[in-house]
């Protein structure tokens, strides 16, 4: 009979118009500034270097300089320049650390690539979506300074990852104690063999703690950087 | 002045016209609909060329999006491409990805993990409903309905992107999938959600029909426009629901049988008449299938790894040589051409894309047909200009 | 203005009372002259604002029919809180006023001048028949309903004029559009009715009201709706009236999907605010007429309801007639036109006359025995819907849901 | 289906003159393909579309690819007897080879029908500049006709024959061909707070001072209005 | 009461005059229309509120369409609107033809005797005219009825005969 499908038409919209006053799943609607949503802990948005401890960012920055990020960024977003000097890292190796680390987040898509590809777990991606600001340029450019968190923030936002990549270090830290006491032994153990043949050798200082050896490549391949992308 | 020498393909176009030109018809009115037209999905633009209400001409021009995405993949690493696949039809990101996965992988001939295989069709069964549905909603939005049928598929499509959200990290951006699985290995509670979302969508797709379906203006208004001869979308290369509704049954997922899909029994709806009614009634049944798949797939996850572990991420190098990968993408074959010459970069990357090829037979469907139809027969076409333009 | 029955109730005088007090002591010219602007300025003034929060409701509907709020971030000017909007329709009205008015170089300045003029002043004049109450009808005229139609004939005038006077494609084949679509529904609109003035003998809206005055077995009124001839000639006004005020499923002209805005192209600011307040008193106006030929004007359902004012009535079957228009917005998609024209001539002008000759056998079975009266109930009820239901089959011959196969 | 040789002979068998050779995939994938001369190519097209066996009714992909000049070095190893008697050396030989760049279009046809795999045709131009014609398949099949004027569009190759041989992406008036391998990007250069990299040659030129980041970003240069545009 | 009289007259006439002289075609058929609306109000003036209305919805409603399309579809330009006649003989036999009707006009005029006292204006009602058109006038209605529908039938016909042919290439 003409008109059946259009009266059925007319039931649904009924149905809906009743239903969103009353039915949750209906009604899905949230009115944004004044209720914000939860957002899921694996959301991402433009990234942020990681710090050991939050009162001294410069000094703690776990990144190294090594670069691969920046070749690695399809829209070739950040950019990096060593240090000259090197300054200790978390186990106390002299590591570079980035003089300059500029990330223009006019340009970033927040693909998470350099967070995929870093050796250091010294990149995370944040969940800062409320950037919005008037200068084209300088605002938009974050530089080093700008780009530091602390590890309590990335344990705030991603909190599984977060504990995930700290025992992941801290197990590497270990390894590395381990290897490097194990070298120590063995060094000792070499230098006390010739010195019980020379005894009367004055004992040469022995040199200064023996540097551990770099901390084992992690799971990742060895940190060669690849030929750059042409 | 007859039609077939006004289209330069008259003779071989599919609905052939022929408009006696005498004075009573007055002369043609040529209207350029695009680039900014409220109905054109994007910045595309059609040179109609008008006797009265009939179409006499159409004329699609494209490029008002091109980024030559193309060059930008012969000159980033393997990786870096993956991300830029997402914006190419930024409605499915994850067929996306898959098809330009499936490609790399058969380039390099690396193996995939089965649980990978799961999730990987998990993800394109879901981003079919949810294309099929923004395609409901959009072609009914240029039927006219203010807004109704596409509020009620945007409400949905909220739930499916608050799953590709916590899963991949973005909503439509997801950058999910690696050569050789995926990056992110799916939660047990995803997977309820998943399933939750599943079960929910029948209901709502039973709602959306009674709205849609049976509605005498729909019907009058897409049964009978637009008609397609299959013989024509053959030979145009139209594949996806496009030619499925013209009756021909050509599906990747059967054909090509990638992946996992040989494990799970659906079945292919097919038209009759490859007008716009039943590209429309295509896709829907589509979902229904989709939902079949999904829950037979989410039922027979196996557990293990999600990436090859042999998998190399950052210094890929794939042998020289040449593949080409596709997958059934829920506009169409979606496929990637790769050659390589050893080095971390593609010597050509190239985008096998349905949207652009599904449109060679636009002005063929449009030929005298109204204004107004020719609207409709783009939206049922299903085009995404990202994907177009490249 | 007739003069007062004394016996309603308080309330139901009150406005005439009013009237009388405030233009009483004018000599006798003079207070016809005083109380006609006091008529105009009132329906000047409550349809002003029933038109701008109508809008409001529109969206507001519209948007609860699609899960979502609908506009509630306009705050009321001064103590600028978010009363769910309230203040929207005032936003609108400034920011139409504000908004630069653009006229193209070579559009036809004067008709592109006149045309939302002409449109708003038909518009309006429909409005001068309406009995709102009881004994509140602007001008009593004799021949009320014609005088109605003749106003609301001319507005297609008007679109023809805002039309050409754009000089641009896409408007010019808008006003063809519009042009076809407003005479091929003028004359269902005006079949409609007649079976109403054949049966109450009159063209005078007061005494249509009067004559469905009344009550069946204590409870069912006597309201022309609820006979078949009544209830068809109804539903065909409506679907005619949604055509003529360029509504959901016949809003070819301004189809915004493929002709951007139809003949309103090129109009902007207030021009264009002058237009959509013409649309809707041409649905405030029709869906009035409605109310008084099928709805039994201002009188209340049930006899227990009387002490509710007559004008409270009107206003809630006006209201009711409303939304049914946004309900239907929010639903259909659009016809097309060579669908919409053939589905005025094919289907509704048809059962129209079919109509016409239903109301004849329903008067002239009604003066007969009381079998007769029983017996008229389905004969009228089958003179309609049989060619309702042929008709309808032949106009959707090709046109069914379909079975597919799988493969 | 049957390997790119069993076609081949087919053809051969078929269209006796023909030039066709099949050219192999040192790839995993395998899929070789078979390079056809322009005489016949699109009778060989219309038999593959039409014979029982095969039946290519759709062709999938049509895709440009530049191959530009390449000096090929080829070590042989040549055996020369020492001049002194001892035991004859091996001595690698550099031969410098210069093979001539061409374009070269590649056909992915599929059968709906059949339902089997790829048969991949290549057609190649003279050279890459003046020799650029090759016949056209869209008689054939119509999906080639947007791909094909893509082509011609992105890779300069004309299609003989082609119905409607227009530009297709770029604007009518674009003059270059922007795929090719030799393409030079116009100096559009917009200011850009991170140049490094090939940008950064790019940067130098328009601004000789050092680019903004080295220096603190506060103070950044306002750009020239619209970018140097040289 | 004449003083509106007179206003209603100028505007008819003065309408219908310009209507002539303006150039723009589209103009001209409006103000043609405005001259309708002139004489649907002289209607009301004179009490006759029925024919008035009606005047309104015949008219202003439905003949101007006409109008505006016959104007619409006839293709003439502006440019070829030839004022000046083509020979000398045509503009004569035009001003005679002219002097005959006005001479017929004047004729009937002033043998119409005009009444000097107003008498006062009958009030009918609309079932009166209704009674009357169907009981004294009822042949008159229906020959104007059979006469409305052989031209509208008429008008068709001649429309399809140019449908016929190219009507099989719509869908």
């Amino acid at each position: 009979m003409l008109g059946s499908g259009l009266i059925q038409g007319l039931a649904v919209t009924a149905k809906n118009l009743v239903g969103s006053f009353h039915d949750p799943a209906r009604y899905t609607n949230v009115e944004y500034p004044e209720v914000k949503t939860k957002l899921p802990e694996a959301y991402r948005n433009f990234p942020f270097l990681v710090t050991e401890s939050a009162s001294d960012p410069m000094g703690t920055l776990r990144c190294v300089a090594c670069q691969i990020c920046e070749k690695e960024c399809p829209p070739q977003c950040i950019y990096i320049e060593k240090s000259k000097d090197k300054k200790p890292d978390a186990t106390g190796k002299m590591q570079l650390f980035p003089a300059v680390f500029d990330i223009d987040t006019s340009v970033c898509m927040s693909c998470q690539i350099c967070v995929e590809v870093c050796p250091f777990d010294a990149i995370k991606m944040d969940q800062v979506f409320e950037v919005a600001t008037t200068s084209r340029f300088e605002a938009l450019l974050l530089n080093r300074n700008q780009l530091a968190k602390p590890n309590t923030y990335y344990h705030s936002i991603h909190p599984t990852e977060a504990a995930e990549v700290d025992g992941r270090l801290a197990a590497e830290r270990k390894a590395a104690e381990e290897k490097a006491k194990a070298a120590a032994a063995a060094k000792a153990a070499a230098a006390a063999a010739p010195k019980s043949a020379t005894a009367a050798a004055s004992a040469t200082p022995p040199s200064t703690t023996p540097t551990p050896k770099p901390p084992a490549a992690p799971s990742a391949e060895a940190p060669k950087p690849p030929t750059p992308a042409a | 002045m007859s039609i077939s020498d006004l289209s330069p393909l008259g003779a071989q176009g599919g609905s052939h016209v022929r408009a006696v030109h005498d004075e009573f018809h007055g002369d043609l009115l040529e209207v350029s609909m695009g680039p900014h037209h409220p109905s054109t999905h994007g910045v595309f633009r059609m040179i109609v060329t008008l006797d009265g209400e009939t179409i006499v001409k159409l004329k699609p021009v494209f490029g008002y999006l091109h980024r030559n995405h193309e060059k930008l993949g012969e000159n980033t690493s393997y990786l870096g491409s993956m991300p830029y696949t997402d914006r190419l039809d930024y409605l499915c990101s994850m067929t996306n990805n898959w098809a330009y996965a499936i490609a790399v992988e058969k380039l390099a001939g690396q193996p995939v993990p089965e649980r990978a295989e799961y999730v990987r069709v998990i993800l394109a069964e879901i981003t079919r409903l949810l294309n099929h549905t923004c395609l409901a909603g959009f072609l009914m939005q240029d039927l006219g309905c203010s807004g109704t049928p596409l509020m009620y598929a945007f409400r949905e499509r909220e739930k499916i992107l608050d799953l590709f959200e916590s899963l991949s990290g973005s909503r439509m951006m997801c950058n999910y999938q690696r050569f050789g699985g995926c990056r992110v290995d799916p939660s047990a509670d995803w997977l309820e959600g998943a399933k939750q979302l599943t079960d929910g969508y029948g209901q709502f797709l039973d709602e959306f029909e009674a709205l849609l379906t049976g509605n005498e203006i729909i019907m009058a208004r897409t049964q009978g426009t637009g008609v397609l001869s299959p013989e024509l979308a053959v030979a145009a290369g139209v594949t996806g629901p496009m030619l499925r509704a013209t009756g021909v049954n050509y599906d990747l997922r059967k054909t090509d049988a990638y992946g996992v899909y040989p494990r799970f029994d659906f079945r292919v709806p097919l038209g009759a008449h490859g007008d716009v009614y039943d590209r429309y009634m295509v896709r829907v049944l589509e979902m229904r299938e989709s939902i079949k798949i999904l829950q037979q797939a989410l039922a027979g996850i196996p557990a293990g790894p999600i990436m090859d572990p042999k998998a190399k991420l950052r210094g890929f190098r794939p042998k020289a040589g040449e593949a080409y990968g596709r997958i059934e993408g829920p506009k169409g074959e979606i496929g990637f051409y790769l050659v390589s010459d050893g080095s971390p970069n593609p010597y050509r990357y190239r985008v096998r894309a349905p949207s652009f090829i599904n449109l060679t037979i636009l002005e063929d469907m449009c030929l005298g047909q109204t204004v107004a139809d020719a609207v409709i027969i783009l939206g049922s076409v299903d085009i995404v200009l990202g994907e177009v333009d490249r | 203005m007739i003069a007062a029955a004394t016996t309603d109730a308080f309330l139901e005088r009150a406005p005439v009372l009013l009237r009388d007090a405030v233009t009483g002591f004018l000599p006798e010219p003079w207070r016809t002259l005083v109380n006609a602007l006091i008529a105009v300025g009132l329906i000047l003034g409550i349809f002003g604002t029933l038109f701008a929060f109508i809008t409001l409701a529109e969206r507001k509907i519209l948007g609860r029919v699609q899960n979502r709020p609908g506009p509630n971030r306009a705050p009321i000017p001064f103590i600028n809180k978010r009363f769910f909007g309230l203040s929207q329709p005032f936003a609108d009205g400034v920011k139409s006023l504000t908004k630069e008015d653009i006229v193209p170089r070579d559009a036809d300045k004067v008709l592109h001048y006149l045309a939302p003029v002409a449109l708003l002043a038909f518009s309006i004049l429909t409005f001068a028949v309406i009995p709102y109450g009881r004994n509140l009808v602007p001008v009593e005229l004799d021949a009320a309903v014609l005088y109605f139609f003749a106003a609301g004939a001319a507005t297609e005038l008007a679109v023809f004029m805002a039309g050409w006077a754009s000089r641009n494609k896409y408007s010019l084949l808008a006003a063809m559009r519009a042009l076809a679509q407003l005479i091929s529904y003028e004359l269902p609109l005006l079949l409609s009715w007649v079976p109403v003035v054949l049966i109450a003998g009159t063209l005078s809206t007061t005494a249509i009201v009067d004559a469905q005055a009344g009550w069946k077995f204590g409870f069912i009124p006597h309201w022309h709706v609820f006979t078949p001839w009544g209830f068809a000639g109804f539903v065909i006004f409506m679907v005619a009236a949604l055509a003529e005020s360029n509504r959901s499923p016949f809003d070819t002209p301004e189809a915004e999907s493929e002709l951007i805005a139809g003949h309103l192209t090129e109009y902007s600011g207030f021009k264009y605010a002058l237009f959509f307040m013409a649309e809707y008193f041409g649905m405030l106006a029709l869906s009035g007429m409605a109310i008084t030929l099928f709805l039994g004007g201002w009188r209340s359902p049930l006899p227990f309801l009387e002490f509710i004012p007559s004008y409270l009535w009107f206003g809630g079957k006006l209201l009711a007639l409303i939304f049914g228009f946004i309900w239907i917005r929010a639903t259909f998609p659009r016809l097309r036109i060579d669908q919409l024209t053939r589905f005025a001539w094919k289907f509704l002008v048809p059962l129209a006359l079919i109509n016409l000759g239903n109301t004849i056998v329903w008067s002239l079975m009604s003066n007969s025995s009381a079998l007769m009266q029983l017996a008229r109930w389905p004969v009228c009820a089958a003179i309609i819907l049989v060619p309702f239901v042929v008709l309808g089959r032949k106009l959707s011959a090709g046109v069914a849901p379909r079975i597919y196969r799988y493969a | 289906m049957e390997t790119a040789e069993q076609i081949r002979d087919r053809l051969l068998a078929r269209f006796p003159g023909a030039e066709i050779s099949v050219v192999t995939n040192p790839g995993a994938a395998a899929q070789h393909s078979l390079l056809l001369g322009h005489a016949h190519a699109r009778a060989i097209a219309e038999f593959l579309r039409d014979d029982a066996p095969l039946k290519l009714d759709q062709c999938s992909n049509v895709t440009g690819i530049d191959w530009p000049e390449k000096k090929i070095v080829e070590t042989t190893k040549v055996t020369v007897p020492d001049p002194a008697g001892g035991p004859a050396k091996v001595v690698e030989q550099k031969s410098e080879r210069v093979q001539p760049g061409y374009l070269e279009v590649v056909y992915h046809l599929y059968s709906i029908a059949f339902r089997h795999g790829p048969v991949i045709l290549r057609l190649r131009t003279g050279n890459r500049t003046d020799q650029v014609t090759v016949p056209s398949l869209t008689p054939v099949w119509r999906a080639c006709e947007f791909q094909e004027r893509e082509v011609f569009d992105l890779y300069g190759v004309k299609f003989e024959g082609h119905p409607d041989l227009r530009r297709i992406l770029m604007w009518d008036t674009f003059k270059d061909h922007p795929m090719r391998k030799d393409y030079v990007e116009p100096d559009d250069y917009e200011w850009e707070p991170t140049p490094h990299g090939a940008v950064l040659e790019k940067a130098k030129a328009h601004y000789p001072t050092p680019p903004a980041a080295a220096i603190a970003p506060a103070a950044a240069p306002t750009p020239a209005t619209g970018g140097a545009k040289s | 009461m004449n003083a509106v009289l007179i206003v209603i007259a100028l505007v008819t006439l003065g309408a219908a005059a310009v209507a002539m002289t303006l150039r723009n075609l589209i103009h001209s058929a409006l103000l043609l229309i405005a001259s309708w609306a002139g004489v649907a109000a002289f209607y009301l003036w004179a009490g006759a509120e029925f024919v008035a209305f009606a005047e309104i919805l015949v008219y202003v409603g439905a003949v101007s369409m006409v109008v505006l399309f016959a104007v619409l579809l006839t293709r003439r330009s502006r440019a070829d609107l030839t004022v000046t006649p083509d020979s000398a003989g045509r503009a004569i036999s035009g001003f005679i033809a002219g002097g005959a009707v006005c001479g017929v006009l004047v004729g009937a005029i002033v043998a119409t005797p005009m009444g000097v006292g107003s008498s006062p204006t009958p009030t009918v009602t609309v079932k009166q005219i209704g009674v009357q058109l169907m009981g004294t006038h009822a042949a008159s209605l229906l020959i104007v009825g059979v006469l409305l529908t052989v031209a509208l039938l008429g008008a068709i016909v001649i429309a399809s005969a140019d449908r016929t042919d190219d009507s099989e290439d719509t869908p």
